[in-house]
């Protein structure tokens, strides 16, 4: 290469949705009250595919392998970061283009796009973060977009319940992560992951370092929507518009994971924390606690819903479970399959989990209603959009031949490989249940007979879109998992090798 | 590249004829899968192979193996290759899709060209789980039947088609699960011995002791709570009783030509892991606990064949005959011997043939009758003497009269069980009972239903079978026939590949 | 010189008052202003904590949570307004439209 | 040319199978081109069957070696311990005298059906020629089968090949039931008989009933010392070989109908009378009889074997012939006494008598496919009526019916010099001469000989209910005439029924001295392990006599003969008059029990539905139950915990900030104590 990108343009994924949302919110003060959908939409979607377009150039490029330091090594851009931004630039632009449909009738157009972008950068910004502090900030940059979009239906009383609840769980847990920080610090002395790692050998502070430490995880739990700060999510997800429901459920909790990752891996490592610190500071325990539970409480719950969408809420707080299995059977050894695994079922989450959410908003688009009832016989009248919503319902149950499977098989066997079989069988059993929630979507689709008349006026070409990409990368994730699994394993061994 | 192909064309032929309108999509699928017939007919006339595929010094037929996820410490391949176990299954599932398909003719009357896709689907699907010999793409092809079956079940099914399809699907998903993580325990087990899910690799492997701890469990208890876990799992595909009781169901509800596909070539998916990885994998394990082993196979045989005897729906006789049958088969398994477990095979590929033909026959006679109790028909031989007779060759067929596949398969069996382990030929003896309940229910159903005056409970006229219903029965029943003169057809190449499995155990007939 | 620890102290008692105001006022203004409690405790721990260690580490963070906790009053306020408008009334466990 | 008569012998079996195939292809594709419904086919087929058996029995005769043994692989066993499986022939005296009977009585049976089955207008011919024809050809391969798992093989198919004629009459109930009777009940005979065979595959690794590698011979090594052999639950060989005789002997008590698996055959009387014919004389039942004989080497080493034998047979033989006396229908009394002269068979072969129960085995082919197609005769003359109290008078009507029926009769009740009373008598001296040291024989002989009397009285009463007297109905008065093809098959086996029995004079030999015992000598032709004279070195048995040899002899004969003339006597005098009474009040309460056959069915039946359908529905129950209930439970467990579990999310958001402080304030408290930090 004869030119050598300067360090910053490491950023550029975060760049570029800055960037997107600065120029929307050009366009909105040259032209407020502009009726041009299409120029918005499409600078967002540009700006989010430039995104995920950089993120993957940079990964082949190998541009991460030699991890980037930026800011005094506040900042880091290793294949780790680049994997995950892939991911939300890869969600942001299936929402976004779903959006140019779904919010047709919507007064801030410009508005929701930006946040749209800003939330994205946030989140872009969250797996680079080297220091607690940015931890915090980007978790902030990512979280308060989050609140106003899920609200952002003023006249809607879900949408507004959606962003209150939101808004008020993640209050108190940024204060609660903000608090952990602060007695993180009071040990250590440093925001810094890698000096964090220090504060293990510390005397006597070990319970002021432990509360800090299960503070922080409180954090990310909030973030992740895992079990008990999972609260907010099933009203988020149920009130919220449906687009930003799938946002929210695949980028937003990839993003939580992903600065879990790597603040529970290089701040709090297994080896220094948990098995030779003064005092133990048994995280892997306490994880391996959310993670049962979490998957165990979305997947029950889901199982008994009546209404589609809030069935997806309480499966993306199971699948919170599953991917909690990465940081759970960490055992201070030989990490890098079950983190990578973890990686890899949130990236194939992020395109299945956004189809089923774009699915709903396609229904909500033509007003089918909510109910696994109103879904009846779907299929005759929309085969296509069905297919592919077999196809989400399918690979998030972890049925071949579908992304899904790969993934979350690769996790539970990372479960059992690091010793944690129980883990494993706790997901199998909640993943056996799972598959009873999802199929009855394909049943209600494919099997039963319609129970009322509707009428389909017109197929979104936008939703289509969307859908399609996303049914189309879910499926092409089994054969073509070997790329995913390599980048996962790659960005895992950055973490924990 | 065969099998590639074979998959290949199958698949693509499901995706044509998901697309080609409802009318003809049952003729374009026949005619298609005749395709992989023919490829299949091909291979084994070209077949070329000795040895297990799993064990040492063998020689694939038609084998790839190639790179497929490589990254971190291991390596899932693309493998696959055919040995003397799987090209007779190969070859059943081919030619019993082909026939189910020209079964399906005269049931399937609404969404064809779908059901005809997701038949090709299933199909394309088994031939994969048959000939994978990675772990892991093995696997993909296992989970991937389950999609097609539920559909299968829940669109065209009878009316409780929706509580029979996700229960066949949970159940079936629970045992998956429970043998996934058996295997991947143990594969994990074997540390730096093996970093591939290469069943080759990992039965060798296993074989010569390499089996470590995995984290606190001992290499010991992880053998076995990993023989525990992945005999569940395919016990409840197989199934063995006490794993057995969504069979029935699914059988009853399904459509006749997913119940042949059912019967026929799924459940055979379930011993034919049961071989390839139980028994091939940990012989110790399974010769230690054979009476145990060999206790389910009796008590599947003899209380499958009781609850057959209690049954008045000719579905449900035969669903729960198959039980009965499939007992057979893990009495051989756990012979470790050449005919036992040559045997058991054979019965794979025998009772494939012959369940498929009865409910294909019991189809035919709910085609016309739209019944299936017994109770409510009999004499039907007056109206429909060719579907009767060939009814009635299968049903002697199924209860092992000489010269039928099933005869042999179960002779096999029991020559290879008797005498091969502590109290095996008490076991044995008690198996075998199972020849004269199958007898009882079948001739007691048939005395009833077939024989006696011409009555039926339904409005609907009785009326001979149509040429395209009857010619898959009689080419059913011609092979069967064919497989029990000569066994030779199968029965040398699956000797050859059991063969290596067999000394494990030393003793034995 | 006061010892750390009782920053410590009086940090937790502050997040506490914050904690039990969360629990048990309805009004969503009280709610938030019980959440800035909570984030100001950790600011005591930070600034008080900059100076035992001899960084300006903490210092710096506790700026950046003043700022964040404005950022977040904005959007609580926008919530709290809307919420007004929908449901007549900013107590909080009045939106109970969704649940189980 | 003795070796193109051997190399042929495939083709014996394969004749009937052909027409099998014709009656069948060409009765579903082109009945019209059928002749005779496939009745001349078969007819060609059986009758080519008969020369070549002829002249392979000659050959045997002739060869040197006086057997023929071929075999073909049909699996081979891989592995070092493995066995192959065989396909092949063994002909050598016992088999090439079976193969002619059984063409023979199949020939004449074909040959009648034309005048039963064609003549009477009934339906479905091609499917009955087809079945005549398999069965045919199983039982050939059957008796020429040189291992003990393709007699086994060929011993199913004759099986089903009963199930399918005595089930030819689907339409009506009766024939059906019967024909699952008489499979099903065989079937549990064979079921010991499939165990056995697997039983001696492992402890002898082959099955060959001749040459130095078949099991008699290994068992004969074994229990010499000179071998060793493999054997199983701990016995020693001596007791497993018995085990394994008994197993296969329930395959032979299925088959022959003895006690108490004999239930079978008076049901299927169902079945077309040609049929029954066939399946008494030649096919099914002597099948099991033959393989008593067929691998007698290995019986003739078991003398507990050999007693049981002997007593169930002369326990068989007693016991039907007493339910024969009071039967109404004239197929049900020779069904009893099919079951019970088979019953002597074993008699004879069990106390040791391997040529006396071999000759009454041809003998009773003779005679007893005679009495069927005799009695067929008659029920075509009566209009399809069995019921003998309808009959009478017949002999003036149908002499030729009438002459050979009473041939056989005489044959049947063993009346000097009729066949039967030959081969009879042979058999209970057998018995005695071998019973005078042993007890149990002794009583066996007892049973033997006290139903010569019974079996005497029930022929007699038999003939004279339906030939003399007054005919009783207008059928009677009028009977239908019956053709040459029904005639022509009762004089070939009414004049052998009155000869066949002096191939084998004993007592005449005996007394006179001269060389009358032909049967004998045929029997000792064929290689040395498979002579009589062999099997009589092998037999445990001594011989006691009752003063000198001949006076044994002599009183054996006279007694039975005695006995068998009382019967006949007192039957004659009791119904052959002009009107006769039925007299069975006179039997009290013993009336009601044999009227219902010792309610052997009733128990069977009860076995069968009383017992094992109760408890198969009990075990369905308990599977819907239980264990489906246990697999539904879970999931409703599943789903009614899912239900209360999503109560936890209940809307007001102060609620959820409490939880989460809580959960977290746990969470705290227990990671906190587990390590240590307090």
């Amino acid at each position: 290469m004869v030119y050598q990108l300067p360090p910053w343009a490491a950023l550029a994924p975060t760049l570029l949705f800055v960037a997107v949302a600065l120029v929307l919110f050009v366009i909105d003060s040259i032209n407020p009250d502009t009726e041009n959908r299409l120029l918005l939409a499409a600078t967002a979607t540009a700006g989010s595919l430039a995104a995920a377009g950089v993120s993957v150039w940079y990964l082949l490029a190998g541009t991460g392998e030699a991890p980037i330091r930026l800011f005094q090594n506040t900042l880091v851009v290793d294949t780790m970061s680049l994997f995950f931004a892939f991911v939300f630039a890869s969600v942001t632009a299936l929402v976004v283009v779903a959006s140019y449909d779904y919010m047709r009738d919507h007064s801030y157009q410009a508005e929701y796009y930006a946040l749209v972008a800003l939330a994205a950068s946030g989140m872009t910004l969250m797996p680079a973060a080297n220091s607690l502090a940015v931890v915090f900030i980007s978790l902030e940059l990512s979280s308060l977009p989050s609140y106003a979009l899920v609200a952002i239906l003023k006249r809607n009383r879900g949408s507004v319940e959606a962003g209150l609840k939101y808004f008020l769980i993640g209050a108190l847990s940024s204060s609660i992560l903000a608090y952990g920080i602060s007695l993180v610090y009071a040990v250590s002395g440093s925001l810094l992951l890698p000096q964090v790692a220090e504060a293990a050998s510390v005397e006597g502070l070990t319970g002021v370092l432990g509360i800090g430490v299960l503070m922080v995880l409180g954090g990310f739990a909030f973030k992740t929507a895992s079990v008990p700060f999972h609260f907010w999510a099933p009203e988020a997800y149920e009130g919220a518009p449906a687009p930003v429901s799938a946002f929210l459920s695949s980028a937003s909790k990839a993003a939580g994971f992903a600065v879990a990752f790597r603040v529970f891996t290089v701040a709090f490592p297994v080896e220094t924390y948990v098995q030779t610190a003064a005092a133990s500071i048994d995280w892997v325990l306490a994880v391996q606690i959310l993670a049962v539970v979490t998957m165990t409480l979305g997947n029950f719950a889901a199982a008994t819903q009546d209404t589609v969408k809030r069935m997806l809420a309480y499966s993306s707080v199971g699948h919170a479970g599953y991917a909690l299995i990465g940081l759970a059977a960490l055992t201070g050894g030989n990490d890098q399959f079950v983190l990578g695994a973890s990686m890899a079922h949130l990236l194939v989450y992020g395109f299945m989990n956004t189809g089923a959410f774009l699915f709903i908003a396609l229904a909500e688009y033509w007003s089918v209603g909510r109910t696994f009832e109103d879904y009846n016989g779907l299929a005759t009248r929309a085969p296509f959009a069905c297919a592919a919503m077999t196809v989400f319902m399918f690979s998030l149950a972890g049925l071949p031949p579908f992304g899904g499977f790969a993934s979350k098989y690769l996790l539970f066997a990372g479960a059992v490989g690091a010793g944690f079989w129980w883990l494993a069988a706790v997901g199998a059993i909640n993943s056996a249940l799972s598959l009873y929630y999802y199929s009855r979507v394909v049943k209600a689709m494919w099997i039963e007979e319609p129970s009322s008349e509707f009428a389909i006026e017109s197929k979104p070409v936008g939703l289509y879109a969307a859908i399609a990409a996303a049914a189309v990368a879910t499926v092409l994730l089994l054969p073509g998992f070997a790329p995913v699994w390599e980048y996962a394993q790659s960005a895992a061994a950055a973490l924990v090798a | 590249m065969w099998i590639e192909a074979l998959i290949a064309v199958t698949l693509a032929s499901a995706g044509a004829v998901f697309l080609s309108p409802n009318k003809v999509a049952g003729k374009i699928a026949f005619v298609l899968s005749l395709l992989p017939v023919g490829g299949s007919l091909w291979m084994y006339s070209t077949y070329e192979a000795s040895g297990n595929a799993l064990l040492e010094g063998s020689t694939l037929a038609f084998e790839t193996n190639a790179d497929w996820i490589v990254a971190g410490p291991y390596s899932l391949n693309w493998h696959v290759g055919l040995d003397g176990i799987s090209m007779p299954l190969i070859a059943l599932t081919t030619v019993l899709t082909s026939l189910a398909l020209l079964a399906s003719w005269t049931p399937i009357d609404e969404r064809q060209s779908q059901f005809y896709g997701l038949m090709l689907f299933l199909e394309a699907s088994l031939l994969g789980v048959f000939s994978a010999l990675d772990f892991f793409v093995w696997f993909v092809f296992w989970e991937m039947v389950l999609v097609p079956m539920y559909v299968l079940i829940g669109v065209w099914g009878g009316p409780r088609r929706k509580y029979a399809a996700i229960k066949m699907f949970v159940y079936t998903n629970i045992a998956s699960l429970a043998l996934f993580i058996g295997f991947t325990a143990l594969v994990f087990g074997l540390g730096d011995a093996v970093n591939t899910f290469d069943m080759a690799a990992v039965a060798q492997a296993l074989r010569a002791g390499e089996l470590g701890a995995l984290g606190p469990i001992g290499a010991g208890t992880l053998k076995l709570v990993a023989f525990v876990a992945m005999f569940v799992g395919f016990a409840v595909k197989v199934p063995v009783v006490p794993f057995h009781t969504w069979l029935p169901d699914a059988h009853v509800e399904a459509p006749t030509p997913v119940s042949i596909m059912l019967a026929g070539v799924l459940l055979k998916m379930g011993t034919y892991a049961l071989l390839r990885f139980n028994f091939t994998m940990l012989p110790d394990i399974a010769q230690q606990n054979a009476q145990l082993i060999a206790l389910f196979a009796v008590i599947s045989v003899i209380y499958g064949a009781m609850l057959a005897l209690a049954q008045t729906d000719l579905k449900r006789i035969v669903a729960y005959s198959s039980v009965s049958s499939m007992g057979y088969v893990i009495l051989g398994l756990v012979a470790y011997t050449v005919y036992g477990m040559g045997g058991a095979t054979f019965q794979m590929v025998a009772h494939g043939l012959i369940s498929g033909l009865m409910f294909m026959a019991v189809g035919v006679i709910y085609n016309t009758t739209h019944t299936r109790m017994v109770s409510d028909m009999s004499g039907l031989a007056s109206k429909m003497p060719i579907t009767v007779a060939v009814f009635v060759a299968g049903a002697f067929g199924y209860m092992g009269l000489p010269l039928m596949a099933g005869f042999a398969a179960e002779l096999f069996i029991f020559l290879g069980a008797f005498g091969a382990f502590e109290g095996s030929v008490l076991f044995t003896a008690a198996a075998m009972f199972g020849i004269v309940i199958v007898a009882g229910y079948l001739l007691l159903a048939m005395q009833r239903t077939l024989f006696g005056p011409f009555e039926i409970e339904t409005d609907y006229e009785v009326s001979p079978a149509a040429f395209h219903d009857v010619a898959p029965l009689v080419v059913l029943i011609l092979l069967v026939v064919l497989l029990g003169v000569d066994p030779n057809i199968f029965f040398e190449m699956i000797q050859n590949a059991v063969d290596p499995l067999a000394p494990a155990a030393g003793g034995g007939v | 010189m006061v010892p750390v620890q009782y920053y410590l102290l009086v940090s937790a008692a502050v997040f506490c008052i914050g904690v039990f105001g969360i629990l048990t006022r309805r009004n969503a203004l009280v709610f938030l202003m019980s959440v800035e409690l909570m984030l100001n405790a950790a600011n005591i721990n930070l600034v008080a904590f900059s100076r035992f260690h001899g960084n300006l580490t903490g210092q710096m963070f506790s700026l950046f949570t003043l700022a964040v906790a404005a950022a977040e009053v904005a959007i609580g306020i926008g919530i709290i307004l809307v919420l007004y408008r929908n449901f007549a009334d900013v107590d909080v466990t009045n939106a109970t439209t969704m649940r189980w | 040319m003795a070796a193109l008569s051997f190399e042929l012998a495939p083709v014996i079996a394969a004749l009937p199978f052909v027409s099998f195939l014709i009656a069948l292809l060409a009765g579903a594709f082109a009945p019209r081109l059928l002749p005779k419904g496939g009745a001349i086919p078969g007819i060609a087929a059986t009758a080519g069957s008969l020369l070549l058996s002829a002249w392979a029995a000659l050959a045997v005769w002739n060869s040197s070696e006086g057997v023929y043994h071929e075999s073909i692989t049909w699996v081979a066993g891989v592995g070092d311990a493995a066995f192959d499986l065989h396909f092949g022939i063994l002909l050598d005296p016992l088999s090439t005298m079976m193969l002619v009977i059984v063409s023979l009585v199949a020939v004449l049976v074909h040959v009648f059906s034309l005048g039963y089955m064609n003549d009477e207008g009934e339906t479905g011919l091609p499917r009955y020629y087809a079945g005549l024809g398999l069965f045919t050809a199983s039982m050939l391969s059957f008796v020429f089968a040189s291992n003990l798992l393709m007699a086994f093989m060929f011993f199913e198919l004759v099986g089903l090949c009963s199930w399918l004629l005595i089930g030819f009459h689907f339409r009506e109930p009766g024939p059906p039931s019967a024909a699952k009777k008489a499979f099903l009940v065989t079937r549990f005979g064979d079921y010991f008989f499939l165990v056995g065979v697997v039983g001696v595959f492992a402890t002898f690794g082959t099955t060959a009933f001749a040459g130095s590698e078949s099991f008699p011979h290994l068992a004969e090594q074994v229990l010499a010392g000179e071998a060793s052999a493999t054997t199983f639950l701990g016995l020693d060989p001596q007791a497993w070989f018995a085990v394994l005789g008994l197993l296969v002997l329930g395959g032979v008590v299925g088959k022959s109908a003895q006690y108490p698996l004999h239930t079978w055959l008076p049901d299927a009387m169902e079945g077309p009378t040609p049929v029954s014919a066939l399946i008494h004389a030649a096919t099914m039942v002597a099948a099991g009889v033959y393989l008593v004989a067929r691998m007698y080497g290995f019986y003739a080493l078991l003398p507990q074997v050999l007693a049981f034998i002997a007593f169930v047979g002369g326990f068989t033989a007693l016991f039907a012939a007493s339910m024969g006396v009071v039967k109404k229908e004239l197929k049900q009394v020779l069904a009893y006494s099919t079951i019970s002269q088979y019953g002597y068979m074993m008699l004879g072969l069990g106390a040791g008598g391997y040529v006396a129960a071999t000759f009454h085995l041809m003998t009773h082919a003779f005679f007893k496919a005679l009495l069927f197609l005799g009695a067929g005769s008659v029920i075509i003359a009566m209009h399809h009526n069995e019921n003998m109290w309808d009959m009478g008078g017949l002999k003036e009507k149908m002499p030729v019916t009438y002459y050979a029926f009473l041939s056989g009769s005489l044959a049947l009740a063993g009346i000097v010099p009729f066949s039967g009373f030959w081969s009879k008598d042979e058999v209970l001296y057998e018995a005695l001469v071998h019973g005078l040291d042993s007890p149990l024989l002794l009583g066996a002989y007892a049973m033997g000989l006290l139903a010569v009397f019974f079996t005497g009285f029930y022929t007699f009463r038999m003939v004279a209910l339906t030939f003399h007297g007054d005919p009783r109905t207008d059928t009677a008065r009028d009977p239908h005439g019956v053709g040459w093809n029904v005639k022509l098959p009762l004089v070939v086996l009414g004049t052998l029924a009155a000869v066949a029995g002096l191939v084998n004079m004993v007592p005449v030999a005996e007394l006179t001295g001269a060389h009358l015992e032909f049967l004998h000598d045929w029997l000792d032709a064929g290689p040395e392990a498979l002579t009589a004279h062999h099997y009589g070195d092998l037999l445990p048995y001594s011989s006691g006599t009752i003063g000198t040899e001949l006076t044994t002899v002599l009183l054996s004969a006279g007694v039975s003969l005695g006995l068998a003339l009382a019967g006949a006597g007192l039957a004659w005098k009791l119904y052959a008059v002009a009107d006769p009474d039925e007299h069975t009040d006179k039997l009290g309460s013993a009336k009601t029990v044999l009227f219902n056959n010792y309610y052997q069915d009733e128990y069977q039946v009860w076995i069968a539905t009383g017992l094992t359908l109760p408890l198969a529905r009990a075990a369905d129950k308990f599977d819907q139950g239980v264990i489906d209930g246990v697999v539904n439970g879970v999931s409703s467990v599943s789903l009614l915990s899912g239900s209360r579990v999503k109560r936890i999310q209940s809307g007001v958001v102060t609620n959820y900030a409490f939880l989460l402080t809580a959960s977290l304030v746990v969470l705290l408290v227990a990671i906190g104590l587990i390590g240590g930090w307090f």
